[in-house]
């Protein structure tokens, strides 16, 4: 038993051409990195060569493979492969959430070596920690079962509460570290609680059988509330969704945002912004296809359509509150806290348009499955920019913070033409934030309104989300471009440091890397991302 | 109401889950808070045994459960960790101390 | 259009782009190269000198081609004759704008329709004139000069088309363009001379000039505008020409346009001065008014008729492609077309067949055509200083002498005139009876505020204002040649007039007020004598009883052509009971028209000199400036030779597009009768005499109190002071104005700007703090609503539980506990929104 | 013939590149700069020009690609049917020529900026090819692009260049017409999801006039649709509720970009009225039709108004421009329908080709009075004009170039306003009597304020405000652009076929269509009531 466990671990015993370890090769890339990273200090290593190149190589390494993976993935015809017993899943979808998390991951690594966060001391520490939530999130991407679901989550979430109190000796960094895993663990209690009472009511955890079990569960039975099974499971729904929303910071569950961005450095900060969303996100679409399919009854239609345009009101008052709470900020870190906030209610409504299409559609319609995958689609090439755009608005705070020792927005004033590099990418990136075009944030957000107008014709309340989500660009537009007036058109007081950031310093082509992709492909060149975020989108359903 | 049911179980975890949750709106000491951390966790255990035995979900819900109960050392750890470096730097373990970072 | 068409639009295109050469390079070359040298005058000068002689040479050109029709008719008998010329100008004007088409037959049915159109006119009352003027159609008189057209028209070149419809720059020549070019030519050349000497002292690089006090007490130097004075009065004459030459209403109005911003910048020439360019403003202004009118009408008719063209115009294939406004409206013969219940005018086509569209009846309601006419005419109120809108035009006096003389006397305000006269055929009767009374009322109010007027030129201003009033009178009693008659003769004694104080003015190195004058007979000997010419003719004096001496009434220009409008405003009356101020109006006017004229030229030249001063520095101005008063005083004593037998009255007269009479007064409230050349003939000799006995009158009066001083003037004014001064006020009708418009434009341009600032910009600048302040709501409900809320929870959680200390709150907390709390708010949100 | 594809790429990319050019070179190079970036609008202009030259009016309709000449298609994101397409016709090629001019002439003026030259012409050149690529788009997704695009050098220009409220000026120019822009975008992806997935506006324009037996816009749709877009171009345009951005914008604005935002932004607003409101919703436009008159009447006399009490020079010219503005809405809505009159649609057709004729005219008389007043204000640095007075006497020629740019303003014949103004006004009885007559009246305030400026500023016998030592003659730099203007002012105005000859072909198309649109509509309308707005899908 146990060798014909480790066969089908090792080699492709499911009858695939891909076994489940070597679908699993990037994240034990990156554990080998912790490893050999922690092996390096003790061995005194680090003293000579510096620990972020072997984290650097081995992200790389772990990069490359998931290239090859998606390469090779990409030509054969397969649509999913399950490895692990079931436990995990592989498809497009993951495979492309993979590439771009290991990306982020060498660009947030990158970024951490230039504005030298994490002193030499704590550099293993530090990159140990991050490719630690690294593979938590590699987990929620392929996670194919509840505990999965559970496991990434909290993988992602712990290492990340580290990081987080990793400013020592600050006390801003401490509380807000303590604030984050009280309430993380809080959330991921809730969110385990919810997990229980689902796989008992359903008897199984893995995805692929929840729709299953909901339907004989249900099959012949009312699936309106006054059904106790019925309030058990949106009990249990909604405690899921509570995990989600926290990692999502959605409105109610957002209080931790701030106060962690801001205790945090900024670095992390867009780690954590950018990485953890795009995971907790290509998670809850997994989680929400598993839920909702083309098969649920009537009924069950119903209760989800319901539960997906409340999806869609709790986006629009998250994209709101998040637009109109960052009016009044004046540190840099928390205001991108606050519009992080804000885009997770953008990318929400795209969920939500998911959600209503796929339960209030009539199943097998023209074009059910690609008017789904294109609310996928819209996600995803948000995500694709809301990475650009977002690490480089806090990655330049960071080197901003390096050059003037601040992070207050008042101290930014006529930057602009001291370092005009950074203030054009920032510019760049905000504007990206509010959605101008030709700045990719333009194209992904009129890809999830696209999607959002389309769910409108099955509920037209999600017309009127698309309407608030409209104003909210309106709105957003005020505080990012009070950055940009501050860098620009107010002049720099004659005793504030000077600074000069060249653009062929390491920190200008950096934020060049960084920003040009915001216009180039992803503003203007759609096809190309849009094109492989769509095959990946596709891939979902074609399976189903 | 003889038996001991499935019910029952359940009934105790949502007792655990909720003085959990009670545990940590009230309590103003760091360690404190992550004891009703535990028990709002070991709340989903107990559920998840339970619907292991009384339900088709079998092992299924056993192995959760002590995936959990590992993952709820590593959390602990890492938080009591956190809460060091709290008391190091607000030389206090009431968290209510810590309201530097608002608005 | 054969040769004489094409020879007579070039020589008056010629005659007309001549002065904007000159203007041109007045302004761009000489400004540079001569700016202390007379050349730009002298140009000016040769352009509009070769002006008059194109002018004068298409007039001949025009006569030998149309055999002198004018003075052929002499051995009728005058009834017959003035009928006739109605007639006769309509057959031949039929025929020229199709002459070209060349169908033999034409005429023939022409005569048919227009005996058709007889058959069908309602209009009883105009029967007898019908009847007449079918029965002379027959008769063959004016057939012998069927194939000589006397109109020609044609178009320069297109502005824009818009599928059917057309507008275009067109060229419209008539007797009356003709007459119109050559005297604005003679005049504007003659002027232009004056000036010369006139603006001799601009001929220097520090003018000093003495109306213009400065902070410092001193008076204000600057470089002489010699040469920018005869650019601009060469732009005018441009423009001037050119709404003459105009071929279609909408292009009269861009040259409205155009004559108006020169006469803006012409009085606006001391732009130094304040009172110069408010008042440039002020008559711009007030011609814009006019022209809100005038657009009302050009909407109108556009609209409701589709065409702006005065004539037919032929495509390629000699077919008529746009039936002209004249032909719409009142066909071949004149007479409008009405639909059986009055409300409508059908309209006709070249030869006076009914339009239809589709298989309808063309037509325009009747009320839209009175509207039409009122709102063209509303721009003639505003050009011709008629009233409610006469009080620009003494303001207007801040420019220049000579530009009074020709800008504001003799051409662009007798523009309203004459465009009242060309658009005659539009003209209802409701239309002219406006146009009559309005004549009537201002041809009054002028005349009595000159009485009191001390300024020279504000009493010829005034004086011009009233005889504009006559013309206007003349066409809106139907007497469509006299009122144009009476427009060349003002023109040519009102710029002598004008001329005559602008020498006055610059022998008194610039003196104005005649208080100080007096006995300058003596010093300015020329100007004194040509100035009573044009007095006398302005009066309308005549020899008593020359008539049977000469064969006709021995008399200067004014006496025939005013003599004109009475005599037609008396024969109007006759028909028209109810509007006998029409007659009495202009007759006690003729008689203060005298008054106040020879009031001016005693107060002037006769008695004893008022002013030491002023009269020891009088003298008579060179050759230059008195030999155009010599040639002028001439020609206003003898063009209008003849009256109304005589050359310039009927060359006019061959362009009357409607007969005298010809109308029809539909279910309209006011019933109006047009007298016809023979009603008028008829009380000719009685309204002479009735004229010559007021102007008497006047003279005597006049000379009684100024030249005898039999009675103190001075004391009259004391006594009357209530009416004096409401003279001597203008009415009040600048104060009126004031109070009613200009006041009010402003305030309501300050509430809008307030509108703007306080509620438009109100309304965002509190959206955006409102927005604020939901902002720092939200921070508050982070900081306070929801610690209040898990306060509340706290407490009863912990006095439900356990007894707890008193509960302490603190962030985190807080945090965690919205956790719990949003869990049952959702779920309990879910349970009210999901289906039960 | 050069190539569709790259002759119209080149004319908008072309300020791109240079732009790009320009962050190469050093910064202190100013005078450098200056003259690389008159170079580059000068060769925009001259490929506009080619573009000019290349397009034949009276080409058949069928030897073009549904009017548009040098049209061309390219995919761009072939899964959500977004092209790379682009095109000319009677409607935009005026407004392209027109833009490569003033830009040309706008960087002419640029001498005066001083401060970060370098910045100043790269976000210049950025706008020119915002403004050229939203005139030559054919695809809605691309004119939204190119819509958006200039707002941030927009912003910039404003922002930095500005005078001394231009943080305020800027944001509120920014915020009105991002707010239009995502009114725009809502309407576009009603259209583009009620279409079977097309931006293209010539497919888009064939379904509203029902051309195309799949899809239909409903009636009601058609409504909301088109006030979606018409209050975002409204904004633009600006009419009166939305115009409050306006006379800030313009205030603070440098004097280069004013005349640039009065001379070309203004006139993407009609234009896009024009290219997308219209033809995609005659349904709407013509429900719409009397609100549309009445706006633009309204706003006639209501920027008339408010221009007559202003003190600020700039401030004035300002809302001369909504009071001129006002006549291209009015012009563009005259669209009776009526049974008994057939020749209606020629007299719309006057009103639209008279708007499209006034927006080319007030491009050319507003860019003129702005940079009027920004010569003045160049010397004294201020713009009161309650201290002006004897410029006349102090700097002859210029005086005389302001007089006839305000007289092309004021309306005056012979010049460009007037063709214009009173072709709208005449156009516009056949609508409603009671608003051609209202806007009839338009022309006593314009004179009324205009005169009265020019009293105060040119007129009077000295200079009253500060700085007098500085009005020295205008020099040879300000004078070129000064008789550049002028010569258009009068050669539109005297010989406005020139332009109507370009126009009228597209115009007379473009009036039939949707007219013929209207009436498919109508006939829907009537044959069955519209129940909500209609789904339709292809995969």
């Amino acid at each position: 038993m146990f060798s014909t466990l480790l066969n089908q671990i090792l080699s492709d015993s499911t009858g695939q051409p891909f076994g489940s370890l070597q679908l699993f090769g990037p994240e034990l890339t990156l554990s080998a990195g912790i490893v050999l990273m922690l092996l390096a200090r003790l061995c005194g290593i680090d003293r000579r060569l510096p620990t972020h190149w072997i984290a650097l190589w081995m992200t790389f390494i772990a990069f490359s493979l998931g290239v090859f993976q998606f390469v090779e993935f990409s030509r054969s015809d397969l649509g999913t492969v399950e490895y692990f017993s079931g436990l995990m899943v592989f498809d497009r979808f993951s495979a492309l959430f993979r590439l771009g998390l290991l990306l982020f991951l060498i660009f947030t690594i990158t970024l951490t070596v230039i504005s030298g966060i994490p002193d030499r001391d704590d550099a293993p520490d530090f990159y140990s920690l991050l490719m630690g939530a690294s593979v938590g999130m590699l987990l929620m991407g392929g996670a194919n079962h509840l505990l999965m679901l559970f496991l990434g989550v909290e993988m992602s979430s712990v290492p990340s509460y580290a990081m987080v109190g990793f400013l020592k000796g600050r006390k801003a960094s401490s509380e807000a570290a303590l604030k984050f895993v009280v309430y993380g663990a809080g959330a991921a209690g809730v969110m385990l609680y919810g997990i229980s009472l689902i796989a008992g009511l359903l008897g199984t955890a893995e995805f692929p059988q929840i729709a299953i079990q909901l339907q004989t569960l249900f099959a012949g039975e009312s699936a309106a509330l006054s059904n106790p099974a019925i309030r058990l499971l949106m009990l249990g729904i909604l405690m899921l969704l509570v995990g989600f929303a926290f990692k999502l910071s959605v409105v109610p569950f957002h209080f931790w945002t701030p106060d962690v961005f801001q205790g945090a450095s900024a670095e992390v900060g867009g780690f954590l912004s950018v990485a953890s969303k795009s995971a907790a996100f290509v998670l809850l679409v997994r989680t929400v296809l598993a839920f909702v399919t083309p098969a649920s009854s009537a009924d069950l239609g119903q209760i989800y359509l319901t539960l997906g345009l409340g999806i869609g009101v709790i986006a629009a008052i998250t994209a709101t509150f998040g637009n109109l709470a960052a009016y009044s900020q004046t540190n840099m870190k928390r205001l991108l806290a606050y519009s992080t906030i804000a885009h997770s209610g953008y990318m929400l409504m795209a969920i939500a348009a998911l959600i209503v299409l796929r339960a209030g559609l009539e199943p097998g319609s023209t074009g059910y499955d690609d008017r789904c995958a294109r609310a996928v689609e819209g996600l995803l090439y948000y995500l694709a920019v809301y990475f650009f755009m977002n690490l480089g608005a806090f990655a330049i705070t960071a080197l901003i913070r390096n050059e003037t020792f601040s992070e207050e927005i008042e101290d930014y004033a006529g930057l602009g033409f001291q370092a005009p590099i950074l203030a054009i990418g920032m510019g760049m990136c905000l504007f990206s934030l509010v959605g101008l075009p030709p700045l990719g944030g333009f194209v992904g957000k009129l890809f999830i309104f696209a999607a959002v107008y389309d769910s409108g014709f099955v509920h037209p309340l999600m017309w009127g989300i698309l309407a608030i989500g409209g104003l909210n660009t309106v709105f957003s537009l005020f505080y990012y471009i009070r950055v940009m007036k501050t860098m620009y058109l107010q002049e720099r007081p004659a005793t504030a440091r000077a600074l000069r950031v060249p653009a062929w310093s390491y920190s200008g082509a950096f934020v060049l890397i960084l920003t040009l992709p915001l216009l180039l492909p992803l503003g203007t060149a759609v096809q190309l991302v849009s094109g492989v975020a769509k095959r990946a989108a596709m891939s979902l359903f074609a399976g189903l | 109401m003889d038996t001991v049911g499935l019910n029952s179980y359940l009934l105790v975890a949502a007792m655990l889950f909720v003085c959990g949750v009670v545990c940590m709106a009230v309590k103003r000491n760091g360690i404190g808070i992550l004891m009703g951390v535990e028990l709002v966790l070991n709340g989903a255990n107990l559920n998840l045994v339970a619907f292991a035995r009384y339900t088709v979900l079998g092992l299924d819900g056993q192995v959760m459960a002590l995936f959990v109960i590992v993952l709820a050392a590593a959390e602990a750890a890492i938080a009591l960790a956190i809460a060091l470096n709290f008391y190091n730097n607000h030389l206090t373990i009431d968290v209510d101390r810590g309201s530097e970072l608002q608005g | 259009m054969g040769s004489t068409g094409e020879t007579l639009r070039n020589l008056l295109t010629l005659a007309w782009l001549l002065p904007l050469i000159g203007f041109l390079v007045e302004i761009y070359a000489l400004c540079w190269t001569h700016r202390l040298s007379k050349a730009p005058a002298y140009l000016a000068v040769g352009c509009i000198a070769a002006g008059f002689v194109c002018s004068f040479t298409a007039l001949m050109t025009w006569g030998v081609q149309t055999d002198w029709v004018v003075f052929q008719s002499t051995h009728h008998d005058e009834h017959h004759e003035g009928d006739h010329h109605g007639e006769q100008h309509h057959a031949d004007e039929h025929d020229a704008e199709t002459a070209h088409v060349a169908e033999p037959a034409k005429t023939d049915e022409h005569h048919k329709h227009a005996e058709k159109a007889v058959a069908s006119a309602p209009a009883d009352a105009l029967a007898a004139t019908h009847a007449d003027h079918a029965a002379e159609h027959g008769d063959g008189h004016s057939e012998e000069h069927a194939a000589k057209p006397t109109v020609f028209a044609g178009t320069f070149y297109n502005l824009g088309s818009f599928g059917p419809l057309k507008i275009s720059l067109d060229w419209y020549i008539d007797s009356l363009t003709l007459v119109m070019f050559t005297m604005v030519t003679f005049i504007a050349t003659c002027i232009h001379i004056f000036a010369m000497g006139y603006m001799q002292d601009e001929l220097t690089e520090d003018y000093v000039d003495h109306e213009v006090h400065l902070a410092n007490h001193e008076h204000f130097h600057r470089p002489g505008r010699f040469y920018r004075f005869f650019s601009f009065l060469s732009l005018f004459c441009f423009s001037m020409l050119g709404l003459v030459l105009a071929g279609n209403i909408f292009q009269v109005f861009i040259f409205w346009e155009l004559v108006g911003v020169c006469s803006y910048l012409l009085i606006g020439f001391y732009v130094e001065r304040k009172s110069a360019s408010t008042a440039a403003n002020k008559a711009f202004i007030m011609n814009r008014v006019g022209d809100f009118g005038f657009l009302i009408g050009l909407m109108i008719i556009w609209t409701s008729l589709g065409t702006f063209q005065f004539f037919d115009s032929v495509d390629a294939e000699g077919h008529t492609s746009q039936v002209g406004l004249f032909h719409l409206i009142r066909g071949t013969t004149g007479e409008m077309q009405l639909s059986a219940d009055g409300q409508q005018v059908l309209l006709q086509n070249e030869v006076g067949e009914l339009l239809t569209a589709g298989e309808n009846l063309r037509s325009i309601p009747y009320w839209l055509l009175v509207t039409a006419g009122l709102g063209i005419f509303a721009g003639c109120i505003g050009k011709s200083a008629q009233f409610p809108l006469q009080t620009w035009l003494p303001d207007a006096m801040e420019g220049p002498t000579p530009v009074s003389a020709l800008v504001h006397s003799a051409t662009m305000v007798a523009a309203g005139v004459y465009l009242a006269g060309r658009f005659y055929p539009v003209f209802t009767p409701e239309v002219l009876l406006v146009i009559a009374y309005i004549g009537c009322i201002t041809l009054f109010l002028a005349a009595t505020i000159a009485v009191v007027a001390t300024d020279i030129k504000k009493v010829l201003a005034y004086s011009t204002i009233s005889q504009l009033g006559y013309m206007m009178l003349g066409i809106g009693v139907g007497g469509w040649g006299a009122g144009l008659f009476h427009l060349v003769t003002h023109a040519f004694f009102k710029s002598l007039l004008f001329l005559c104080s602008g020498s006055v003015i610059a022998g008194c190195h610039h003196e104005q007020d005649m208080r100080k004058m007096g006995g300058l007979w003596k010093k300015m000997p020329i100007t004194a004598a040509t100035m009573l010419v044009g007095v006398i003719a302005i009066a309308g004096l005549a020899i008593p009883g020359s008539q049977a001496v000469l064969g006709e009434t021995f008399a200067f220009s004014g006496f025939h052509s005013k003599d004109a409008i009475v005599a037609t405003a008396l024969a109007y009356t006759k028909l028209n009971a109810v509007h006998g101020l029409l007659f009495l109006a202009p007759l006690v006017t003729a008689g203060i028209t005298a008054f106040y004229m020879f009031r001016l030229w005693f107060m002037t030249f006769a008695g004893a000199p008022q002013d030491e001063h002023v009269y020891d520095h009088a003298h008579e101005n060179p050759a230059v400036m008195t030999g155009p008063l010599l040639v002028l005083s001439l020609l206003a004593a003898t063009c209008a030779i003849g009256g109304e037998s005589g050359p310039l009255y009927k060359l006019l007269a061959l362009s009357e597009a409607v007969p005298a009479g010809a109308s029809t007064a539909p279910s309209s409230p006011v019933t109006i009768v047009l007298p016809t050349h023979g009603q008028v003939h008829a009380v000719h000799a009685t309204a002479g005499k009735f004229a010559l006995l007021a102007a008497g009158l006047g003279t005597l009066v006049a000379y009684l109190l100024y030249c005898r001083k039999a009675l103190n003037p001075a004391e009259i004014g004391r006594q009357f002071s209530g009416v004096y001064g409401f003279l001597v006020d203008k009415w009040r009708f600048d104060e009126l104005y004031d109070f009613l418009f200009v006041k009010p434009a402003h305030s309501v341009g300050r509430w809008c700007q307030g509108f703007d600032k306080v509620v438009l910009d109100g309304v965002l600048h509190g959206a955006s703090s409102l927005v604020m302040l939901v902002s720092t709501w939200d921070r508050w409900f982070d900081e306070r609503m929801i610690d209040g809320l898990v306060n509340l929870v706290g407490q009863v959680t912990g006095q439900a539980g356990r007894s707890l200390r008193v509960v302490q709150t603190g962030h985190l907390r807080q945090y965690v506990m919205w956790i719990a709390v949003g869990v049952v708010v959702l779920f309990a949100a879910l349970f009210t929104a999901l289906p039960k | 013939m050069v190539s569709p594809e790259l002759l119209l790429t080149a004319v908008v990319f072309l300020p791109t590149l240079w732009a790009l050019f320009t962050a190469f070179f050093e910064p202190k190079a100013t005078e450098a700069i200056r003259y690389f970036g008159l170079f580059g609008t000068a060769l925009t202009f001259v490929l506009t020009l080619i573009v000019l030259w290349q397009f034949n009016p009276e080409l058949d309709v069928k030897e073009t690609h549904a009017g548009y000449q040098m049209w061309f298609q390219m995919p761009w994101v072939p899964d959500w049917n977004v092209n790379y397409s682009m095109g000319v016709d009677g409607i935009s090629l005026p407004l392209v020529v027109l833009t490569g001019l003033i830009s040309f002439l706008a960087m002419l003026a640029s001498w005066s900026i001083e401060k970060h030259v370098k910045g100043y012409v790269i976000l210049f050149l950025l706008l020119e090819t915002g403004m050229l690529g939203v005139f030559l788009a054919l695809d809605f997704f691309l004119f939204y692009i190119f819509w958006e695009v200039m707002l941030l050098p927009m912003y910039f220009l404003i922002g930095i260049w500005g005078g001394p409220r231009r943080e305020y000026a800027a944001i509120k120019f920014f915020l009105y017409t991002l707010a239009g822009g995502v009114l725009m975008l809502i309407a576009m992806l009603m259209l583009y999801f009620n279409s079977g997935r097309s931006f293209d506006l010539i497919t888009l324009a064939e379904i509203g006039q029902g051309n195309i037996a799949e899809y239909v816009f409903s009636p009601t749709f058609q409504i909301a649709a088109f006030i979606l877009l018409f209050i975002g171009f409204a904004i633009k345009l600006p009419a009166f509720p939305f115009h409050t951005w306006l006379p800030d914008a313009h205030v603070e604005a440098p004097t280069p970009i004013s005349m640039i935002l009065a001379g070309v932004l203004l006139k993407m607003g009609g234009y896009g009225i024009l290219r997308i409101a219209f033809p995609i919703c005659p349904y709407g436009a013509q429900y719409c039709a009397y609100g549309i008159v009445a706006l633009g009447v309204f706003s006639i006399i209501y920027g008339a108004f408010a221009a007559l009490a202003q003190t600020d020079f700039k401030r004035l010219v300002a809302y001369s421009s909504v009071s001129h503005m006002g006549y291209v809405l009015l012009g563009m809505g005259v669209w009776k329908i009526s049974e008994n009159a057939d020749d209606a649609v020629y007299y719309w057709q006057m009103g639209v080709s008279a708007a499209m004729f006034q927006m080319i005219a007030h491009g050319i008389s507003s860019a003129g009075m702005f940079f009027m007043v920004g010569v003045l204000y160049d010397r004294v640095h201020h713009r009161d004009l309650n201290k002006f007075g004897g410029i006349a006497g102090l700097m002859p020629q210029y005086t005389g170039i302001a007089a006839v740019l305000f007289f092309a303003g004021l309306g005056l014949p012979g010049l460009c306003g007037f063709i214009g103004e009173v072709f709208t006004v005449l156009s516009a009885w056949q609508y409603d009597h009671m608003l051609a007559i209202i806007a009839a009246g338009g022309v006593i305030l314009t004179a009324g304020y205009i005169l009265w400026t020019i009293q105060r500023v040119y007129f009077g016998p000295s200079y009253k405000g500060p700085h007098a030592e500085a009005i020295v003659p205008a020099n040879s730099r300000e004078l070129l652009v000064g008789y550049v203007l002028l010569a258009f002012a009068i050669l539109f105005g005297v010989c406005p076929n020139l332009l109507f000859y370009e126009m009228n072909p597209t115009i007379e198309r473009f009036v039939h269509q949707v007219d013929a649109g209207y009436d498919k509509a109508l006939e829907q309308l009537q044959a069955a009531p519209p129940e909500g707005v209609e789904t339709t899908w292809i995969p």
